[in-house]
């Protein structure tokens, strides 16, 4: 079974060898097109792998693969390398995919790219399936940190890929900086906890948790700043201001980076470790408690944004929140199952609307309206996705979701279970407002303007777009029908009302989006004024990014203007005293020289009287 | 109080008189004159100190001709600037204090020092004494002190000579 | 090797190499600079070579040489190399090589020029590998003085207004101008070698060999008083060069004046000779100071960090950012060999690596563009990647690396920093260290958004930039490939540095 | 009369005696317009007694043992005589007339007092020190008002001459305490009072060294010295800011140290407190110069505190550190002065401004006034880090920490002025691009102040040797 | 009379000498002023050398005398000069170099 750890490592190297390829044969990088079928070859590859990989496992099987990477004297302080098991397997598969099909809607959705332009994005993509697959086969804390801020790094890249466009700017830094605080707290739980163990390692770590041994006593704090990274990457509440900026970027890249695996890597970190979170029941309850609030704070969030991909975002974000619940009620398997299969709906979605921002060259869904009779094929699998990401039975979110409602209620966090529910007649409603407004309805007529790439002149993907669309739309379908179908074991067990009040509150929600914008039986201002209290903080983003803003302008930048006028003023400052005091000195002291003979016999005497003074004369 | 004593005093206070007013007068003629009558009772001093060969080395070449040279420069300097020559003083607070510091100290020093010697008697003739060392263990100085005069000399004529 | 003066040959190369510039190369810079290129490659390659050879197994000082100098005070030309003098030698070879490269522009007065920057190296060089302590101080005063008119002559002022309750002085010493920042350099850096003169002087009177040689001074047991006066000497007068705060303010003045290869050499290798002097003089010699002043060190190094960070962000003028940033990360690697620990001080010995290849090409790359804009005012530039692709992906490696991201040198310097620090007897200190890797990130990418992204600028100056162009491109692409290098393949420069630390901690461990 | 001859302990002030003689012979039967050859005889004469002095012996004596020739008074009679000779042909580029029809006056005064140091070295006896030490003087007091045209020159020479008397009286008055303490005017003769602390011996002492600070210049008995230095023409500073505190140093050496045993341990804190006083001042009231002349009249009285501090440490070792201490500083200051000559001859200025882009004017001068700043400063490779370093060590020895750490920080205020030079010279544009003419004799007592600087700083070895062969018989 | 008492009488004669030298304006009543000083020097050595029975310090007194005419003679020399230069022979006056 060898096989299993060479393939995984593979699947994990390859696009690291075309990164460096890309990155280092400059007029291979220039030229575009070519450069960009080199990276998605090797994503194929690198599928392909994963795959084989993934099919030769058996269950309770872990493959590693170890190479020294900081030596100390007595050994290794850690090393990097490969841990394949069935579950690092299933992930590895699932960003190889979503990266692959990435890549290849990528090829026509950035067509009017410049060849350099280009080839810049498939080598940072090539970077990040590298960085995100390492990640995924982390098989100790290091390795995953580095990957962790190599993704970091990627998202920073890729929303920043249109880099003179100011917004774009800026979101990459916001990204940054928000992920990055998460990050700083995750270093510094990695480092409190190798104090305390002495190692970084997965495998080691698993066995003193189950030998439950006194090193790890008190992990609160050290779980508790793991989690801290997890929720900045995985957009928790408060750190979830930066996903909705991130959408600057590419939607490609939103639909890999800001939906599909990066953002869920928190999620899989803490289902990666639940080990160690599990001696910690209070930093679960939190993270529990938290996501279920992140859920649903993004759901309402979700309700009054114009913009389609900030109305995917806040739903990643939410989604996010699904899993730490689960996480968080002490089921990680559930929440990692809902990462898999929001994993291929919500990239679909991000693509399919990719599909009609290049089809409208707008992300306004006002200024859309009526896409379905000119863009049918995208409509179909937008529809898939939003029925996913509903829950409605047969589709990929049903079982998933279903599950951690459960497992929040099995989990005793009742008041979480009630956000999320709630959530889920938001998510729902939400998703069916896009859905009506953009692709039922009529077209707006302001859109009139646009000229060629308005809605009236909108017409569906050319097929390397297309493509990749169907074939997430058929794998969310086929996932749907096949929990459905097999309605596999789960550890807790459900309540019997679960079922309908999950496909209850769904349906409740995509019939009020019905009522409301298509129906008009009830005045969207209405509902808007009914829920004024809450819409309009919704609407200045409950005022956290402000406060965000203000942290960084007032506190960071004005504690560095403090510092740095300090700095020059007083402490230099008193430097440049010393030195023109010394020169002042200097200049006070000759004036004793005052030319005259007789002052400088009184130097002598005074000298003398000094000189006999000093010797303590007389004794 | 022994005839000593009462020259002693009396020179004493002849000198400390004269060297104040050398200090102290506004005319530089009369400090002039003053000054060689404090030479003049410095010679005294030697004298009861037994010393004849320089008292009379002190009235000759001091009062002599330390004065004499100091006359000569007065009266080319007067005419050259064309008036009396008065002076005055300056800062003449702050040039006690210091001077009086030096004195206090040097007299505290003196009160703990070992200065009750005895006045041995005198050994023989001192004149001839002093004129012996001085071509004995001491010529080697004294042919020095010849190269300094004429070195001294040379210097001053070549400052006095009014040409080139 | 052994009968090889591989050392001499590296220390002296760039020497002659000044020497040839001074006498055959009069008014043809071409020569200068092949010259120039010539001796530092000898350096390099020899570096290299005396890397590769090292016996990790054996340890220990290699490549001695020895040879009596002024026997009668005990003074000797005594070279040898350990796994951390290895390492700096490394880095100072690959600083000087970019550099020369990097200042290929360099057309006023370049054999001078020349001449001066080499002739620093050689005192660099020599700080590194030699092992009397005389000797050592000898090139120390080398490596500071030309600093004063390479600055002086080839740098270039800025402007600060004189404010505050002080501003009576900063006027009256002319802040702001480039000849004030290179008096305050030379002038701090010789003070501080004031006092390490009388902390070598004082061991040596206190030493009962008579001999400054380390070798000998470190069989010694000095009086544990001795030992905290002049551990504390030491690190004032090292730590001034090291940039310690309070004593860092010539750093921001000196480098944002320097000419572009001084700054590199300067903040890139210099810096490190501070810290290189603290483990080497300071703990090594004195481990029981080392002991009761590493509270004070750590906490100052914590300062540092923290405090550099944010003045760094408070700056308008790119090369202040780039010297502030040095600061800071000197910071970094004071905590690290505060920390006592093995990975703290290997953590700290592999930041003095990281941080002078990372800011070396800091100072390179602002360099270009202000050879290139002729500006260093951070908000006037914008949207410069357009113009300069290759200078802006350089200059987001060198952030990347300072603000610690993985896969660059920089993150395998923080991670072993921040694990000793949480081992010591200080934990706290890891929060600041983590702090001001955090506020790195803060200003490093708010400089490089400004600077290469957003818009094109509008200003007429700013218009048809080129990129960086043949030469230049072989200094970026030497730094950046260290760089990643060692921050992909760590063990390459941790194996010998362990060798190096490991002998030096367990003295000091003994004593705890 | 044995002593009297080449190599006996008279033999080098009898071979003087003759060459001023000629001096004076020659000047007399040559034209007056030019006498500038008499000059030249002087120089060769002082290079046949400078052979001399190389090839006398230490260790004899004469008038028991009141004149001896040990090892410290040959290797003061070499540095005068190198000293001198340097002085010397600096000075016959000299182009003002008073140096063409007064030059028998002007060689025959330097060889005066040229003598009376020779004495000095050797006098181990009150009355030949303090006739010595005045025959040394009077001829500077004139010299530096040579310029008698000049107001600036003969106002110099009248500070000097007044200063310089009530320095003599007090040292004379010192000198009288210490001859009625010890009962003897015999050197040897202080140790037994000085052991017993005689107060007199003490008080005479303290008042000696105060008319001994005086030609040292230390602070504050210095305040004739940048007066004095800035008006006198400058081979004659240049000389006079060596040579004659040489002797002072000497003399200090015999009264304070020699066979003194552990009474040097009294001197510590005179010594130490002068040290300290001498250079932060010195440093400090270089620092706002604008003649260089002045400039360095302010730091060769700081250079003169730090060659305190050797005498601070009181030690043979001490001793031999300042020895190596005034003959680096000879070359150094000297070689200073001869640059700041040949820029005021170009410039017809001593000011800062004069030296304004030197570097790029006459390339290797400026590195000449480099090294010698450099030296100055003490930085390694030239004689004065060694120097430095040597006297510091030396007090490191006695445990004065402080005292060197206040001479260690002091150095970097020095270098600040130094700087400044070199800023002028290297930084600062030239006004003008022609090179600066420099005459033959200066260039070439110039390259023989390099070499000096250059290889003491490369190879100190044999003058630390000497050095301390010299200090020897003092302990 | 005692030693203490000839060399109290110096000491004070030593002092006035030296407030003449701080404080007269013209240069020859300081000149005056230093002639006092070295006699103070002279009734010194001669007081040690009488109590002392010892011949040197009137050796020495002879070379004192004769070094002082010396010095007054140079020192004469140089006022004239001054004169001759600047008109003035008040010390105050002459401060051209300072500072």
């Amino acid at each position: 079974m060898a096989a299993v750890g060479f393939l995984a490592l593979w699947a994990w190297l390859a696009p690291g060898l075309a990164f460096l390829l890309l990155a280092l044969i400059v007029p291979l990088r220039r030229s575009g097109k070519p450069a960009a079928w080199l990276s998605i070859m090797v994503s194929l590859g690198s599928l392909l792998a994963a795959v084989a990989a993934w099919r030769s496992t058996v269950p309770d099987m872990a493959r590693r693969i170890l190479w020294e990477w900081i030596p100390v004297e007595d050994g290794v302080l850690t090393s990097v390398g490969v841990l394949a098991d069935a579950d690092s397997l299933l992930m590895l598969i699932l960003v190889a995919l979503v990266s692959f099909l990435v890549q290849v809607y990528s090829l026509g959705y950035l067509s009017d790219e410049s060849p350099a332009s280009l080839g810049r994005y498939y080598t940072y993509q090539s970077l990040f399936a590298f960085s995100m697959m390492g990640l995924v086969i982390a098989p100790n804390f290091v390795q995953l940190f580095i990957c962790w801020e190599l993704v970091g790094l990627c998202s920073y890249l890729l929303i920043g890929y249109w880099y003179p466009r100011p917004e774009a700017a800026r979101a990459a830094v916001k990204a940054f900086w928000i992920t990055k605080a998460g990050d700083a707290f995750f270093l510094i739980g990695i480092v409190m906890l190798w104090n305390r163990t002495g190692t970084f390692d997965f495998a080691e770590l698993f066995q003193l948790a189950r030998s439950g041994g006194e090193a790890l006593a008190g992990l609160g704090l050290v779980t508790f700043f793991i989690y801290l990274g997890a929720a900045g990457k995985s957009a928790q509440f408060p750190f979830h201001v930066w996903l909705p900026d991130a959408m600057e970027g590419p939607t490609p890249v939103s639909a890999l980076i800001h939906a599909a695996t990066m953002v869920t890597a928190g999620v899989y970190l803490l289902f990666r470790t639940a080990f160690l979170f599990e001696q910690t029941p209070d930093v679960l309850a939190a993270v529990g408690w938290i996501g279920a609030f992140t859920a649903l704070l993004a759901a309402t969030l979700a309700c009054v944004q114009s913009d389609i991909k900030r109305v995917l975002a806040y739903s990643t974000v939410s989604q996010l929140g699904y899993m730490m619940a689960a996480i968080g009620a002490g089921f990680p398997a559930v929440g990692f199952l809902h990462l898999l299969t929001h994993g291929v709906f919500k990239a679909l979605l991000f693509l399919a609307a990719g599909a009609v921002i290049h089809a409208v060259a707008t992300n306004d869904i006002h200024a859309m309206g009526g896409l379905a009779r000119r863009m049918p094929q995208t409509f179909v699998v937008f529809l898939i996705g939003t029925l996913s990401l509903a829950g409605i039975p047969f589709f990929a979110g049903f079982f998933s979701k279903e599950e951690i409602l459960g497992a929040a209620w099995a989990g005793g966090l009742t008041v979480p279970f009630g956000m999320l529910v709630v959530a889920a007649f938001l998510t729902a409603f939400y998703m069916f407002r896009v859905v009506i407004i953009a692709f039922l309805g009529d077209p707006a007529p302001a859109a009139a303007g646009h000229g060629a790439h308005g809605p009236a002149h909108a017409h569906d993907a050319p097929v390397i777009m297309t493509l990749p669309l169907w074939i997430l739309a058929a794998l969310a379908m086929a996932i749907g029908i096949w929990f459905s179908i097999s309605h596999p074991e789960v550890e807790f067990g459900p309540p019997a009302w679960l079922t309908p009040l999950a496909v209850g509150v769904a349906v409740a929600g995509i019939a009020l989006a019905w009522l409301v914008y298509r129906r008009r039986a009830i005045s969207a201002d209405r509902l808007f004024e009914r829920f004024a209290w809450i819409g309009e903080a919704a609407v200045e983003r409950f005022w956290l990014d402000d406060l965000f803003a203000l942290v960084y302008r007032r506190m960071i930048l004005g504690v560095a203007g403090a510092v740095g006028w300090v700095d020059r003023y007083i402490v230099d400052g008193i430097l440049n005293v010393l030195s023109a005091s010394t020169l002042t000195a200097g200049d006070r002291l000759r004036r004793i020289q005052t030319g005259q003979a007789q002052d400088y016999v009184y130097g002598i005497a005074l000298g003398v009287l000094l000189l006999m003074v000093w010797m303590r004369w007389p004794r | 109080m022994s005839l000593e004593s009462i020259t002693f005093w009396g020179l004493a206070a002849v000198l400390v008189a004269s060297s104040l007013a050398v200090v102290l007068t506004r005319n530089l003629f009369h400090s002039v004159l003053y000054l060689a009558m404090s030479l003049t009772a410095t010679a005294g001093v030697f004298l009861s100190l037994d010393a004849e060969f320089l008292a009379a080395i002190q009235l000759l070449l001091y009062a002599g001709g330390v004065v004499t040279i100091v006359v000569f420069a007065i009266v080319v300097t007067e005419r050259l600037v064309g008036d009396r020559i008065t002076q005055t003083s300056r800062q003449i607070l702050t040039g006690l204090i210091l001077s009086g510091a030096l004195l206090v100290a040097l007299l505290v020093v003196f009160r703990r020092g070992p200065l009750t010697v005895p006045r041995p008697a005198m050994i023989g003739d001192l004149t001839r004494a002093i004129g012996e060392s001085l071509l004995t263990s001491y010529v080697l100085p004294f042919e020095l002190l010849g190269v300094l005069l004429l070195v001294a000399l040379v210097g001053a004529l070549y400052f006095a000579r009014p040409d080139d | 090797m052994a009968s090889f003066p591989v050392l001499s040959i590296i220390t002296w190369a760039p020497f002659v190499g000044a020497i040839l510039i001074m006498f055959l190369a009069r008014r043809n810079a071409a020569l200068v600079r092949w010259l120039a290129v010539l001796s530092t490659s000898v350096s390099l390659v020899l570096s290299i070579a005396v890397y590769a050879a090292y016996d990790r197994d054996a340890a220990g000082f290699q490549f001695y040489e020895d040879f009596p100098l002024v026997p009668a005070l005990g003074i000797n030309y005594q070279l040898g190399i350990d796994g951390m003098s290895l390492l700096m030698v490394l880095l100072t070879s690959i600083i000087i090589f970019a550099g020369t490269w990097a200042s290929w522009t360099v057309k006023v007065r370049s054999q001078e020029f020349y001449a001066l920057l080499l002739v620093l190296v050689t005192g660099v060089y020599g700080v590194f590998v030699s092992l009397d302590l005389f000797v050592l101080f000898l090139f120390y005063e080398i490596a500071v003085l030309p600093m004063y008119l390479l600055i002086g002559i080839w740098g270039s002022s800025g402007e600060v207004r004189p404010q505050g309750v002080f501003g009576w002085a900063l006027g009256r010493t002319g802040v702001g101008t480039k000849e004030y920042a290179a008096m305050k350099l030379t002038l701090y850096l010789l003070f501080g070698s004031a006092f390490i003169l009388v902390g070598i002087l004082a061991l040596y009177v206190a030493g009962d060999s008579s001999s400054f040689s380390f070798l000998e001074m470190e069989l010694t047991q000095f009086d544990p008083t001795l030992q905290a006066w002049v551990f504390l000497a030491f690190y004032v007068g090292f730590g001034i060069l090291a940039g310690i705060w309070p004593l860092h303010t010539w750093s921001p003045d000196g480098h944002a004046s320097a000419p572009t290869a001084v700054s590199m050499l300067h903040a890139g290798v210099l810096m490190k000779l501070g810290a290189y002097g603290v483990v080497r003089l300071g703990m090594g010699l004195l481990p029981d100071g080392t002991l009761q002043w590493a509270w004070l060190v750590g906490t100052i190094a914590c300062v540092n960090i923290v405090y550099g960070a944010f003045s760094a962000m408070a700056q308008t003028d790119l090369k202040y950012v780039i010297a502030y940033s040095s600061v800071s990360h000197m910071g970094v690697v004071m905590l690290g060999m505060a920390t006592l620990t093995e990975v703290g001080l290997n953590g700290s010995v592999f930041q003095m690596f990281a941080h002078g290849i990372m800011t070396g090409l800091f100072f390179a790359l602002v360099g270009l563009v202000y050879e290139k804009a002729h500006s260093r005012e951070i908000f006037k530039m914008s949207g410069f990647g357009r113009m300069m692709p290759g200078i802006a992906t350089a200059f987001t490696i060198a952030g990347l690396s300072s603000l610690g991201l993985p896969a660059t040198a920089g993150f395998v310097a923080e991670l072993l920093t921040f694990l000793g620090a949480w081992q010591s007897a200080y934990p706290w200190w890891l929060f600041p260290g983590v702090l001001g890797a955090y506020l790195t990130s803060v200003y490093v990418l708010r400089v490089t958004k400004q600077i290469f992204w957003g818009p094109p600028s509008t200003d007429p100056h700013f218009q048809h930039l080129p990129d960086a162009r043949g030469p230049e491109w072989a200094a970026l692409w030497i730094l950046v490939t260290t760089i990643v290098l060692f921050g992909v393949w760590p063990s390459l420069a941790l194996g010998p540095v362990d060798t190096a630390t490991m002998p030096l901690l367990n003295r000091l461990w003994v004593l705890q | 009369m044995n002593g009297l001859s080449v190599g006996g302990p008279l033999g080098l002030e009898v071979g003087l005696a003759v060459l001023m003689l000629l001096v004076f012979i020659v000047g007399l039967v040559m034209p007056s317009e030019d006498r500038r050859r008499v000059g030249v005889l002087a120089a060769i004469g002082l290079v046949i007694l400078f052979g001399l002095a190389w090839r006398t012996e230490g260790g004899t004596e004469m008038f028991r043992g009141a004149l001896v020739q040990d090892e410290l008074a040959l290797f003061f009679k070499r540095l005068f005589i190198l000293a001198t000779l340097i002085g010397v042909l600096a000075s016959l580029p000299l182009r003002a007339v008073a140096f063409a029809r007064r030059a028998t006056e002007y060689y025959l005064a330097i060889l005066t007092s040229l003598l009376g140091m020779l004495v000095l070295a050797s006098a181990r006896d009150l009355i030949l020190l303090f006739v010595a030490f005045e025959l040394m003087s009077i001829p500077l007091y004139y010299l530096s008002g040579f310029l008698k045209r000049e107001p600036e020159a003969v106002e110099a020479a009248l500070k000097f001459f007044l200063v310089g008397t009530v320095s003599s009286a007090v040292l004379a008055y010192g000198l009288s305490f210490i001859y009625g303490a010890a009962g003897t005017t015999d050197v040897r003769g202080i140790a037994a009072a000085v052991a017993v602390g005689h107060p007199m011996m003490l008080l005479g002492m303290l008042l000696a060294l105060g008319g001994l600070g005086f030609k040292i210049a230390a602070f504050p008995f210095h305040m004739w010295v940048p007066d004095t230095y800035e008006a006198a023409s400058t081979p004659f500073v240049a000389w006079l800011s060596v040579a004659p505190k040489a002797a002072g140093f000497v003399v200090i050496f015999r009264l304070y140290l020699d066979g003194m045993g552990d009474g040097v341990l009294f001197w510590v804190p005179a010594a130490a407190g002068l040290a300290t006083v001498t250079i932060i001042g010195g440093n400090l009231m270089a620092l706002p110069q604008q003649n260089v002349k002045r400039l360095l009249a302010y730091s060769g009285v700081a250079h003169i505190g730090y060659m305190l501090i050797g005498l601070a440490a009181v030690s043979a070792n001490g001793v031999a550190m300042m020895l190596f201490y005034l003959v680096a500083y000879l070359f150094g200051n000297m070689g200073a002065f001869l640059v700041v000559e040949v820029v005021s001859q170009a410039e017809g200025s001593e000011g800062l401004g004069a030296y304004r882009g030197l570097a790029q004017r006459s390339p290797i001068l400026a590195l000449c006034m480099l090294l010698f700043l450099l030296s100055l400063g003490g930085i390694p490779f030239v004689a004065g880090f060694w120097a430095k370093l040597y006297v510091f060590w030396a007090a490191a020895e006695q445990g004065l920490y402080w005292l060197v750490l206040v001479g260690a920080v002091l150095t970097v205020v020095a270098l600040f002025y130094y700087l400044l030079i070199a800023k002028s010279m290297y930084i600062d544009a030239p006004a003008r691009r022609d090179p600066i003419p420099v005459a033959p004799l200066l260039s070439f007592c110039i390259f023989l102040c390099v070499l000096g600087v250059v290889i003491m700083g490369l190879y100190p070895k044999p003058l630390v040797v000497a050095a301390l062969r010299a200090a020897g018989p003092l302990f | 009379m005692t030693l203490q008492a000839y060399l109290t009488l110096a000491a004070m004669l030593f002092c006035i000498g030296l407030f003449g030298v701080l404080t007269r304006r013209n240069t020859i009543g300081i000149l005056l002023g230093i002639e006092l000083m070295l006699n103070a020097v002279n009734i010194n050595f001669v007081a040690f050398a009488r109590f002392l029975g010892d011949v040197s310090g009137m050796v020495f007194t002879v070379f004192t005398i004769c070094i002082t005419v010396a010095e007054v003679a140079l020192g004469l020399a140089l006022v004239i000069m001054i004169f001759r230069v600047r008109r003035t022979a008040v010390a105050d006056h002459l401060d051209l170099l300072r500072g």
